[in-house]
């Protein structure tokens, strides 16, 4: 197997691999550093996907499988590229007694996803969020990294639109935005 | 073969009210088992590390506010041993049952009836039915090797084959991925086995596998026995050497 | 830097401080910030720019102010006033403010219980200094009970003191940290690690967040005296993913310390050392456990392994590891500094110490608190929290998130410790504090949790791989009303069974919450089984024949 | 003294079972003595009496016919064997369940056919959501797992039976045996 002894070329020219390599130096080339090597590739790459994952496993000499192992233990890690946008519905129990199962719903409905997918058209990931820590702020979503606080289905339904550029139903009849 | 300069001392227990003396060094099962006292268990496999997760072998340990693992829990001097108190008999059966329920095995179309642990352990255990609901997943074959078969509906997270591909054969082939209900043995990056390019077609994997999740290819119903044997022997012949 | 310089700078620092003009503080805890508090700051600067007021208005990025519900939240020194829901367009008002005094303005009362209710000693900083600087943290007194500890106590001594003080571990079970800290000290080892756990997995619960990104400096204080008191000379603190600043703000702090010689080198001048590193987590609830969370530090899937042999004789790479969470670590400085006796004064008998809860749910107030052991439930609920809003009935308080359980009425004038929560079923856990009301159902509650378990199970052992799941599709033919008394005998045996049979503690616990809910709540599930009836009207009953029609 | 009156019923199961039954050959005539084989598909009575003494079922509750046999039996009977282990576990018949009906009765009636593909909509009974083992769906009192459970288990478990005992079968036969 090429570049098993040899120290292995990154996958591609790209020069974000500068980042990546400069975390495994940093460990000392040690298998233990195999979730933050993927830590920064996820970081870097937005996603982890094979040929990443067989150069993590040259170079770090920790087998194929079981860097496929980690990478699917941990939820963090995702192995298909993220939609343009994120909407992450927190799911902590506060936010659940206070209806996060609905806003997870609504949002399934409307886009014909269920949480972990990404609509056909890569627009909108729709992810679900053990607690974000936002409690006090119940229920809460996070929507391209800002943290949405009280969130109700309509107003949800709202800002994905008004992320992905459609105009909302509920604008269109007249309704307030929040 | 015991090594005379280790250090160990022999201790005396209890198990099921019979005294018995064993070296402390020696896990709870072994020292059963010399004793010909039977603590049935699925992820142990002699020349395997073990793991203790399978969680049939557990036992009743007076004093000890849990059940605790015989594979992997150690003798000690005046320790009261239960091996088959009504209550971890009941647990044996609910985790057998829970195996059944859990994947899709069908003992009557499957390649290892009449061979398998699986099997073997329900009729030991006194399984006569599954009370638990089944939980039916739909689980794709992987025939792409061409010598063996991967059948993940008979599959029961043994990791049996993820060591001894890792602690025997040295390829790491296999090992598991996702986890909780979601959790699949896999090989290398999760693609087909027969594209694997660390399987050494060794085929230990297969033999150690408990059930008829690992079988060799043109094996009917009832025909796939399995060969352990290599493996007592390799685990003796490796600390010779050493 | 040793322990004279560290008090000069110390009193420097708090000079400085005095002799500074106007003060205000607009807390940047992530609560505020998702309610924008970072707009506040940067039309508080813009303002403060255009009115010529930059070196007149020092502008403080604090930590948590604890009362997140009313985010974004200001604080001006001068008249002690906390102002509530503030938007950039208050800020002229706020400004204004310095020099008439408080008039107009949404003014959060300070004499709220809770506030006043509150004893702070790991939250002490927060929201008081600004986590970054490290100047701040050391007029607060910060590092001096390390220097003190490595330049003029034993590792004995250290062990002693904290033994004294009674305090037990804040992370779920309670174990006596003096005790653990010994094991680990007597475990015969060249090589030994400290880890600070910091994979705060619970829902519900973000005490160690707000610390870590509060007052990281305190953390780090305690993993050291500890790194002291047991020999070691490295440590990790293992950081959900999930908490990216906390990350940064410990990242900064390990930084900072070392550049003044209070972690790394020869600390405060002396032999000893210690070095500390920042490992992120990847997302598992189960790496709260300590053996998976050692497994995950070296780089596998977090999957737990039997104890024994116990980290603390066998854990990092083998060898003898402290695991203690962040609450508990935070302790250490303030008990070290101010001495056993006075950290034994407070709390209950066998519950000493204040603890950190995480007070949200249907309760007026929300937000973090930290109050003495044996402060009763009631008093957290009604009198900090200021009740239950909407006009709506207390059902019950849950605590200690998936591995706990549902406290209800009758136990509310029970003091909170320890050993009083395990007596009803449930546990201290990490201090997720979650009050229901009527509106919720309990037996939909025991199912998200069953739901929580079964997903963030690692799958190793059998009872909980299969049983949670086993369990949640029952509660789930319940709140369908699709189950008969056979399915609920059986979710019953399976309670049991994983309970006792599960390799860790997430399996062990896992049938906690139906547990505490079959027990204080049976009625629900029973109207859901034989009448098809959601008393609380949250599960959809849409079943009318049997198992069979969902099956 | 009058003899025990036995029905057995043949649910979805490939009838081996009853094979089995009849393997018991000679035994059957000593049998015949002390039991009356009141309803069968190896006989003509083609009503299922109003109270049977034990009842042996075999195979899975695959249709709504089944549930409906099924619940009747269980009725009118005294002790209900579950015979095989398609009646047991649900076994072949349960092999369907993780593809759904759908998908099921579209392979068997067009997808693999060549002449007039098309699904049965009348005279079948329609098939439930999933082939289910008996005891999921009422009470069983003796479980005969094997596939098929051989003559002389079945022998075991009638005489048994016929002296009063519930068989403890726990070592005698299993599933796929």
């Amino acid at each position: 197997m090429p570049g098993l002894l040899s120290k292995p070329a990154p996958p591609s020219e790209d020069k974000r691999w500068r980042i990546v390599e400069a975390t495994m130096r940093r460990n000392g080339y040690a298998p233990h550093a195999l979730i933050e090597t993927l830590h920064s590739i996820q970081e870097t790459f937005g996603y982890l996907d094979e040929a990443s994952m067989r150069y993590t496993a040259a170079s770090l000499r920790v087998p194929l499988s079981k860097v496929y192992g980690v990478a699917t233990f941990y939820h963090f890690f995702a192995l298909k590229p993220q939609g343009k946008h994120v909407c992450v519905v927190c799911m902590g129990t506060s936010c659940y007694i206070k209806g996060a199962g609905t806003l997870l719903e609504t949002v399934e409905k409307e886009y014909g996803i269920r949480a972990g997918e990404t609509t056909p058209d890569g627009e909108i990931s729709l992810l679900k969020a053990r607690c974000i820590g936002s409690c006090g702020l119940a229920p809460a979503c996070v929507l391209d990294g800002v943290v949405a606080p009280k969130v109700t289905p309509e107003n949800l339904l709202e800002r994905l639109k008004e992320l992905t550029g459609q105009p909302a139903a509920a604008q269109k009849n007249g309704a307030s935005k929040p | 073969m015991p090594d005379a300069t280790a250090l160990y001392q022999v201790v005396t227990l209890v198990i099921n009210g019979v005294e018995i003396s064993a070296r402390s060094d020696q896990t709870i099962m072994q020292a059963a088992e010399e004793n010909e006292i039977e603590i049935p268990g699925l992820c142990h496999l002699t020349g395997l590390k073990d793991i203790g997760a399978c969680r049939l072998c557990v036992v009743e340990v007076k004093g000890a506010p849990r059940l605790v693992p015989s594979c992997v829990t150690r003798v000690a001097e005046g320790m009261e041993i239960f091996t088959h108190s009504e209550r971890v008999v009941n647990y044996r059966r609910t985790i057998l049952e829970m195996l059944y329920a859990e994947r899709n095995h069908v003992c009557s179309v499957c390649v290892s009836n009449g061979h398998c642990d699986l099997q073997a352990l329900a009729l030991k255990c006194g399984l006569e039915y599954v009370h638990l609901p089944y939980m039916t997943p739909r689980l794709k074959i992987d025939a792409s090797h061409d010598r063996f078969v991967y059948d993940p509906n008979r599959c029961v997270l043994c990791t049996r084959c993820v060591r001894v591909c890792d602690e025997i054969e040295g390829a790491h082939t296999w090992d598991v991925m996702g986890r909780g209900i979601e959790a699949r043995v896999v090989t290398d990056l999760g693609q087909p086995w027969g594209e694997s390019e660390t399987c050494t077609g060794c085929g230990k994997c297969v033999h150690v596998c408990p059930t008829g999740a690992l079988f060799e290819k043109g094996k009917s119903v009832a025909e796939m026995e399995k060969r352990r044997q290599f493996l007592p022997y390799l685990t003796v012949m490796r600390e010779v050497k050493r | 830097m040793n322990l004279d310089e560290l008090q000069k700078m110390a009193e420097q620092e708090r000079e400085v401080k005095e002799g500074q003009p106007q003060k205000i503080r607009v807390c940047m805890g992530t609560g505020c910030v998702a309610s924008f508090s970072d707009r506040v700051l940067q039309a508080l600067n813009e303002k403060c720019k255009e009115m010529g007021l930059e070196r007149d208005v020092l502008r403080l990025e604090v930590g948590c102010l604890g009362l997140c519900s009313n985010g974004p939240l200001v604080k001006v020194d001068k008249h002690n006033t906390l102002y509530q829901h503030v938007t950039p367009e208050d800020v002229p008002t706020i400004l204004e403010s310095l020099k008439e005094g408080p008039g107009e303005g949404d003014i959060c009362p300070t004499d709220l219980p809770f506030f006043t209710r509150q004893q702070k000693i790991v939250l002490e900083n927060s929201g008081v200094i600004n986590p970054d600087q490290i100047e701040e943290y050391i007029a607060a007194d910060g590092y001096l009970a390390l220097l003190t500890a490595v330049s003029q106590m034993s590792p004995t001594e250290v062990i002693a003191e904290i033994t004294h003080s009674g305090l037990r571990g804040r992370g779920g079970a309670g174990y006596p940290t003096g005790l653990k800290w010994n094991t680990v000290a007597k475990a015969p080892s060249e090589k030994k690690y400290v880890i600070c756990n910091g994979d705060e997995g619970d829902p519900g619960a973000f005490m160690d967040r707000s610390v870590m990104e509060d007052d990281p400096h305190r953390v780090l204080e305690g993993m050291a005296i500890a790194a002291y008191a047991v020999g070691a000379d490295q440590g990790y603190i293992y950081v959900r993913a999930e908490y990216p600043r906390a990350i940064k703000r410990l990242k900064t702090a390990i930084n900072r310390a070392e550049r003044l010689g209070l972690l790394g080198k020869n600390i405060g001048g002396t032999p000893f050392s210690f070095h500390v590193e920042v490992r992120v987590g990847a997302g598992a609830f189960v790496c709260g456990e300590e053996t998976a969370l050692i497994a995950s530090i070296e780089g596998h899937r977090g999957q737990p392994r039997p104890r024994p042999p116990y980290p603390a004789q066998s854990g990092l790479w083998g060898f003898p590891t402290l695991i203690n969470n962040v609450e508990t670590f935070a302790n250490v400085p303030s008990i070290i500094r101010r001495g056993a006796a006075w950290f034994a004064g407070i709390g209950t008998e066998k519950s000493k110490g204040t603890k950190v809860f995480c007070l949200t749910g249907a309760v007026a107030h929300t937000g973090l608190i930290e109050v003495p052991m044996g402060i009763t439930l009631r008093e957290i609920v009604f009198d900090i929290g200021g009740g239950i809003p909407n006009g709506r009935k207390f059902k019950a308080v849950q605590t200690g998130g998936p591995s706990g359980g549902c406290i209800p009425e009758q136990f509310l004038d029970m003091p909170v410790d320890y050993d009083s929560l395990k007596s009803v079923g449930s546990i201290m856990g990490s201090g997720g504090m979650i009050v229901i009301d009527d509106s919720s159902c309990m037996v939909d509650v025991a199912k998200y949790f069953m739901e929580f378990c079964m997903s963030e199970s690692c799958g190793k052992c059998i009872p909980c791989r299969v049983g949670t799941a086993q369990m949640y599709h029952l509660l789930q033919q319940i709140t369908a009303g699709e189950a008969t008394m056979t399915e609920l005998a059986l979710l019953e045996e399976l309670c049991e069974m994983v309970r006792d049979t599960s390799l860790c503690g997430l399996g062990q616990s896992a049938p906690n919450p139906v547990i505490s809910t079959l027990r204080f709540f049976r009625e629900e599930y029973l109207a859901h089984i034989q009448e098809r009836r959601c008393p609380a009207g949250v599960c959809p009953i849409t079943a009318t024949e049997g198992v069979l029609s969902h099956a | 003294m009058s003899r025990v009156k036995v029905a057995t019923v043949w649910l979805d199961g490939c009838s081996g079972c009853h094979m089995s039954f009849l393997d018991m050959d000679e035994a059957l005539i000593d049998l015949g003595k002390k039991i009356e084989v009141v309803y069968s598909p190896l006989v003509d009575n083609k009503v299922f009496p109003e109270s049977v003494d034990v009842s042996i079922v075999e195979g899975a509750v695959s249709s709504e016919e089944d549930l409906h046999k099924i619940r009747m039996v269980r009725e009118r009977t005294k002790i209900l064997v579950a015979l095989g282990d398609c009646a047991v576990t649900s076994n072949v018949p349960g092999m369907r369940n993780p593809f759904g009906v759908g998908p099921i009765l579209h392979r068997a009636y067009t997808e693999n056919v060549s002449i007039q593909p098309k699904t049965p909509t009348q005279v079948i009974p329609p098939l439930l959501p999933r082939a289910r083992p008996i005891h999921s769906v009422v009470a069983v009192d003796v479980f005969v797992p094997g596939c098929p459970p051989s003559a002389g288990t079945i022998h075991f478990v009638l005489s048994e039976l016929l002296e009063g005992r519930i068989p403890d079968l726990s070592q005698k036969t299993r599933f796929g045996a």
